[in-house]
């Protein structure tokens, strides 16, 4: 209490004076170690009946769609855990953090969140991953973010759910290939935005075009550049067979109306976040025909068992929140934290390094085929190569279909990860 | 070829949307040499009631409602803002509408929640090919639209009473109010006229053809993209601002093809940088902002 | 010229010096008191390292605050190129002090950290003077829009210059500052203030505050002296400003040469405060993006033209409220329904300032730092334009 | 009328306006002007509304280049001076509209007035290094010496913007000053005020003549203070000369006469 108060006076205390009245409180530090509940070795984030994780989302950015999803699924999954009994005979908590996808304010929400957790099941925004990159690794935080390209990989306590934008690409277009929608020697063209996500995409299909002998067409744009008409115009010139997308869903609206309405009509391959139901009821609904996902999650709609169940719980707790494959991601995300936790927990140690040790040890998580299974043991690599391929269906819920689960391209197999140690 | 002829044709259609917007700024400069920084949330403001009523009033009385809306906040800036801020200079202003542009735009932002809606029912995502080029029909309608108004708006600065009025204050303010022109009817009709363009531009801005969103922080930020149409082709020019416009468009359309797509929105900048050098207050431009 | 001591008629009064005002020594005793305040400040915050980091950001917005007040209010240039030269800066100190990174595809001086930012202030202030022949032509709102196009310039460069910045992906990390061996790091053991380890966090607010109070100092010395003289000449009259001797032009490019310096010197901050220099994804929301733009002309504002102290005010209103409503917001719990569209810390923030400027504007166009002074009865005329006295 | 200043100073020298030509594209403003001010002397230059006095002081103070001409003081030539360089080379000038900062105080303002006798750039203020404070104490003194002078030094920390007219014009001429000029430009000095401002300003302008012994050219309407104070008179009109001598002189001059009442405009009071 006495700590409340202070911290509230400190906080009045940067505006103007009074932090004399909170130089009262006691400084020293509470943080407690040693052996807790059934020998187990605890020490940030785990007291003898509770397991804490933190959760960095956005509910009030420019991704607050795919935020409260997520944390409807990371939530789901406590509860689903808390009612079988909870994990290491402690019920687990989230201690949930809106950084409204600005890394100025994630950078001064760490340090108050930090203390009271064990590790991180949900980091959005790759401008906020990038700036916490440095604290993480200091503070030894195992963390699971919300961005999925292998450039992170060389963060140590990063902790990748499923695969990376290289490969989805990869395997999309592998997919595309198959299908014989393209073929050897065609140029494609790619529009993706410049940063951490869209440039790993690129990557993807820079490998695949080598392998075939195509020409990749890029084209960058910024993350809020909505309008492609003058790319798509360009990209036409240039006769691609296929487009490549890694952007937001606004984004492929209009790559998707241009598509069509330059008479370019070619196949267009996106990856999750380039896909969000919301499309379907916008002016683009008609021209998005032409759309395939690569996704390393189900969609939402998705036939597996699990992910029906997800579905169908997040459906019945949250009517109001948006129903996109965040839900799905978000719980999958805390499953694996699920098998890193029990792992621990055999290991009679659920400290920061404890769950690091823990997590090198896995090789194959799996989480009822949500992802494909996960091999941790490889620094710096994806854990799984595989994807789910879905169409655009305006009837499925969520707005996608799936035509082929958990697709692994022979390219995939071969590709080397940009941080990949064997 | 083709792939030219298609971008010139981008370019003007949505120059035309560019000029409408610029207009904007230009109307309120001439009459006020206040430069309205919260043109940009006037937009939010209309194309905000067009989203709220369309379900319910169906969309023509939606953007009526949404145009005469945008203007009734133009207005109320003025009457209730600019008209009481008398000791203050035309920078200070200025600074002012910032300030006010800040505040409903993060209101209206807010009200919109998760949603981005499109408002351009009647004729958005809904191309015209002809001859292996393609039309948008948002940016045709735009161009018809633009051209009535901006050609109404020549023949009410040459002929109105208002025109008149509104030219002799540009002129020269201590001048007009000695001849008996009601200054501040002057004004806020200026700001009237503003608000209700704003509130036309946004019919076509918050489309997929234009600018591939629907209404949301991206719609604003389309207005800034609007200043340099107006800065460049000088603030207290019609002609001015409609010239402008045009190189505002193509300027982005052919950069973003021959240069690079992501220099395309510096590209008009530099455009208009290099065109301030040579001519400080913009091609068209008498006046510079401050007199010494 | 020549001096002419020419005693002139009906004054008898031998040259005096300027009368000295008596010490105020309530305002000492103040001013003495709040740099204690400020000095302990991570004394009270304790492990509580989140408030430190608020602060850290205030005292950021104090120096570029103080630097575009000396170019907006004291100069008369409208600018809104301040994120652009924040990104020049921290782009320089990483540059300047880094290495070549872990796949060797940057570019990377490794020079001492020291010498690292003094040299990125040096280069901000040059990349400002590079841009005197706009800035002497144009004046007011076409100016103001003319340096916006430098924060697009930014952030194109930003993006396509990758092997300087380290690209929109990832960034680039900034060099861990050092003062010879002290480094602005964690260590073990490390020295204690009343029983509160100085760490990383610790040592980076004493390095923001020494920087800052000397920013703030140096600012307020130069507008008190001929260059500040020769500022509001320029800003009021420039005929009356030439006919007195003072070279416009120069006067001119040098405001927005320093100004761009301290941006510059906020720029270095920033870096070493996100640990990270990473070039925006786009114009609007990011760390050099235009609302950046506006909310440092916001601070001006609020704080009153020109006015040093003002500043100050200004950045702790734009920079610090945001930053305490989100540390309030996760320890009290305050905008829990936000996310349903309930007023959020950014949007409080917003109309906050917002409002704030609309209310000087109208009522106070000397600012905040005019209301202080009439608060304090320091002067009983009615000033309206702030730090001519500084 | 004639009297002349107690002592000529040997750095006051004379101004001399040679032939001087303006034109701005058709127009010619002013035609083979030549004319010079003595060292020590009160110099009006008069002439009805459009004559061309504001263009002619435009050139002698560098903000104009004539088209053909010289304008030299002593040996320097203005003609091709920087207009900045003028208050180093010892001319002070006053506006017809003050043109003061009104937000900063009357001794910050006049203080403006020492710019090109000081040095100093950012830093040096900025560090209020001792040597920049004292000089700076040094300049202050003068300045409100200048101010007393003047008769306003008792508002030294009063804001411009707050004083009557009357005064602000006083400051603007102690902000000339300031400069501690040999020619001192008077733009208009009795523009706005009343018969006794004028009158004391008549009083003060020969009084600082006397003062400092420095010449004055000062551009006038008032026709009472131009009779009453200059030691010779310019006339122009229509961008000539036509007349040049003592007050008496040009009084009686014709074609002074004719000038001024055929264009209706002011008539000598």
């Amino acid at each position: 209490m006495i700590d409340r108060r202070r911290r509230l006076a400190a906080l009045a205390g940067g505006l103007a004076a009074g932090l004399v009245l909170a130089a009262c409180g006691s400084t020293a530090d509470n943080a407690s170690s040693g052996g807790g509940a059934g020998g187990v070795k605890t020490d940030k984030g785990v007291t003898d009946t509770t397991i804490t994780l933190g959760v960095m989302t956005d509910r009030t950015g420019v991704f607050k769609n795919l935020g409260e999803a997520l944390t409807g699924g990371n939530e789901l999954w406590v509860k689903d855990v808390n009612a079988a009994g909870g994990i290491c005979g402690r019920q687990l908590a989230l201690e949930v953090v809106d950084h409204g996808y600005k890394a100025d304010t994630a950078k001064t929400l760490y340090p108050q969140l930090e203390p009271k957790i064990l590790g991180i099941t949900q980091l959005v925004g790759s401008p906020v991953l990038a700036a916490l990159k440095q604290n993480l690794i200091d503070d030894n935080v195992l963390t699971a973010p919300a961005s999925w390209s292998s450039e992170i990989l060389n963060n140590p306590n990063v902790m990748m759910i499923g695969t990376t934008y290289d490969l989805e690409i990869i395997d999309g277009l592998a997919y595309l290939q198959q299908q014989g929608l393209i073929a050897d020697g065609d140029t494609i063209g790619h529009i993706y935005i410049d940063g951490e996500y869209g440039g790993n995409g690129l990557r993807g299909s820079k490998y695949y075009a080598s392998k075939h002998n195509m020409t990749v067409q890029e084209a960058k744009i910024t993350s809020t550049d909505n309008d492609l008409a003058n790319i798509v115009t360009g990209l036409k010139g240039a006769g691609v067979k296929a487009i490549v997308l890694t952007t937001t869903p606004g984004q492929t609206a209009s790559a998707m109306s241009n598509n069509a309405a330059l008479g370019l009509n070619v196949p267009v391959l996106g990856n999750n976040p380039t896909f969000d139901p919301a499309l379907l009821q916008s002016p683009a609904a008609a021209s998005l025909d032409k759309l395939y996902v690569a996704a390393s999650s189900a969609p939402f709609s998705s036939k597996t068992p699990k992910a029906v169940e997800v579905a169908n719980e997040y459906k019945a707790t949250y009517p109001d929140k948006p129903k996109n494959a965040g839900a799905q991601a978000g719980y999958v995300e805390s499953l694996v934290w699920q098998a890193v936790l029990e792992k621990a927990c055999q290991n009679g140690d659920l400290t920061r390094a404890g769950v690091q040790t823990a997590l090198k040890s896995l090789t194959s998580v799996t989480t009822d085929d949500l992802v494909a299974p996960l091999d941790y043991s490889i620094p710096g690599a994806p854990p799984t190569r595989g994807v789910y391929i879905a169409k655009v269906d305006q009837n499925a819920e969520g707005g996608l279909t799936e035509v082929a689960p958990l697709f692994t391209a022979p390219d995939a197999q071969g590709y080397k990860a940009p941080h990949q140690q064997s | 070829m083709n792939t030219f002829l298609q971008l010139v044709l981008n370019g003007l259609g949505k120059g035309a949307v560019y000029a409408l917007l610029a207009l904007g700024f230009v109307v309120i400069f001439k009459a006020t040499e206040v430069v309205n920084f919260a043109h940009g949330s006037l937009v939010l403001i209309g194309g905000y009631m067009v989203y709220a009523t369309k379900d319910a009033l169906g969309w023509p009385a939606a953007a009526a409602l949404g145009i005469v809306s945008a203007a009734l906040a133009a207005l109320l800036i003025e009457r209730l803002l600019i008209a009481h801020a008398r000791n203050a200079d035309v920078n200070s202003l200025a600074l002012l509408t910032i300030g006010v542009d800040v505040i409903i735009t993060e209101e209206i932002v807010r009200r919109l929640r998760a949603d981005i809606p499109f408002i351009g029912d009647p004729y958005d995502a809904q191309p015209l090919q002809a001859a292996g080029l393609t039309v948008f029909r948002t940016q045709l309608v735009a161009l018809i639209v633009g051209i009535v108004l901006i050609t109404a708006f020549f023949l009410a600065f040459r002929f109105s009473s208002w025109g008149v009025a509104m030219r002799a204050q540009a002129e020269n303010r201590e001048a007009a109010a000695l001849m008996g022109i009601r200054s501040s009817r002057v004004t806020a009709t200026a700001w009237l006229l503003a608000g209700a363009l704003a509130g036309v531009a946004v019919l076509f801005m918050a489309t997929q053809d234009f600018s591939g969103a629907g209404l949301g922080r991206g719609t604003h930020a389309i207005a800034l993209i609007a200043f340099p149409a107006a800065i460049l082709g000088g603030l207290d020019s019609t002609v001015g601002a409609v010239v402008g416009g045009l190189i505002v468009g193509l300027t982005e359309a052919l950069s973003a093809q021959y240069v690079s797509f992501e220099f395309s929105k510096s590209a008009v900048f530099l455009v208009m940088l290099l065109i301030l050098v040579i001519r400080p207050s913009g091609l068209f431009g008498t006046r510079e902002l401050s007199r010494v | 010229m020549s001096e002419v001591t020419v005693t002139p008629p009906e004054t008898e009064a031998p040259p005096t010096p300027a009368p000295r005002r008596p010490r105020n020594w309530l305002k000492i005793a103040g001013v003495t008191l709040f740099l204690v305040l400020l000095v302990l400040f991570p004394v009270f915050t304790g492990t509580d390292v989140a408030y430190l980091k608020a602060g850290q950001y205030v005292l950021i917005g104090v120096v570029g605050a103080v630097g575009l007040t000396m170019l907006v209010g004291q100069a008369g240039q409208l600018s809104l190129a301040t994120p652009f030269f924040l990104l020049v800066g921290a782009v320089s100190y990483a540059v300047l002090a880094g290495d070549s990174g872990d796949s060797g595809d940057l570019v990377g001086l490794g020079l001492p950290p020291v010498v690292a930012a003094v040299g990125a202030v040096v280069i901000c202030g040059l990349v400002g003077l590079a841009f005197a022949p706009v800035s002497g032509r144009l004046r007011g709102i076409y100016l103001g829009v003319a340096s916006l196009s430098l924060v697009f310039l930014g952030l194109y460069l930003g993006q396509s210059l990758d092997m300087l910045s380290g690209g929109t992906s990832t960034g680039r990390p900034p060099p861990t500052f050092a003062i010879f061996d002290f480094r602005f790091a964690n260590t073990e053991p490390a020295p204690t203030i009343l029983g509160v380890a100085v760490q990383k966090q610790q040592r980076l607010w004493y390095l923001f505050l020494v920087l800052a109070i000397g920013a703030y100092l140096l600012a307020r010395g130069a507008v008190r002296s001929r260059i500040g003289r020769a500022w509001r000449a320029v800003r009021d009259n420039e005929a009356a400003a030439t006919a007195m001797g003072v070279h416009v032009t120069r006067v001119k490019a040098g405001a927005f040469t320093i100004s761009s310096a301290y941006a510059g010197l906020a720029g270095v901050m920033t870096a070493l405060w996100l640990d990270l220099v990473k070039p925006d994804e786009n114009e609007f929301v990011g760390t050099y993006s235009i609302t950046v733009a506006i909310g440092y002309l916001a601070m001006v504002i609020i704080g009153g033209l020109g006015s040093i102290p003002g500043a100050v005010a200004g950045a702790v209103l734009v920079n610090g409220l945001p930053q305490l409503l989100t540390l309030g917001a996760t320890e009290f719990g305050w905008f829990a329904d936000a996310r349903f569209g309930g007023p959020s810390p950014v949007l409080i923030s917003a109309f906050v300032y917002g409002v704030a400027v609309v209310l000087v504007v109208m009522f106070e166009p000397g600012g905040l730092a005019a209301i202080g002074r009439r608060l304090a009865h320091v002067r009983a005329a009615r000033p309206t334009r702030g730090g001519d006295r500084g | 009328m004639t009297a002349a200043p107690a002592e000529i100073r040997e750095d006051v020298r004379t101004l001399a306006v040679d032939d001087v030509t303006l034109r701005f594209g058709g127009i010619t403003a002013l035609s083979e002007v030549s004319f010079a001010v003595r060292p020590g002397t009160v110099h009006a230059l008069i002439g009805p509304n459009g004559a061309g006095k504001s263009s002619c002081f435009n050139v002698i103070s560098g903000l104009y280049r004539p088209t053909s001409g010289r304008v030299r003081l002593g040996d320097t030539d203005l003609t091709g001076t920087s207009p900045h360089r003028l208050a180093a080379l010892g001319v002070g000038r006053s506006f017809q509209n003050i043109a003061l900062s009104p937000h900063s105080t009357v001794r910050d303002n006049v203080l403006l007035g020492r710019h090109a006798l000081t040095r100093g750039g950012f830093f040096s203020g900025g560090l209020r290094l001792p040597r920049t404070v004292r000089t700076e104490r040094r300049h202050v003194a003068r300045v409100e010496e200048i101010c007393a002078f003047l008769g306003v030094d008792d508002r030294l920390d009063v804001p411009v913007g707050a004083l009557p007219y009357g005064v602000a014009k006083r400051v603007d001429i102690a902000r000339a000053l300031a400069v501690e000029p040999t020619l001192l430009l008077l733009d208009e000095p009795a523009a706005g005020l009343n018969a006794t401002e004028t009158a004391e300003m008549g009083v003060t302008i020969r009084d600082l003549r006397d003062a400092l012994g420095i010449s004055v050219l000062l551009v006038e309407h008032d026709m009472g203070l131009v009779m009453g104070i200059a030691d010779r008179v310019s006339v122009l009109d229509f961008g000539r000369l036509i007349a040049d001598g003592s007050p008496a002189e040009v009084q009686a001059d014709p074609e002074v006469i004719r000038a001024y009442l055929g264009t209706g405009g002011e008539e000598p009071e």
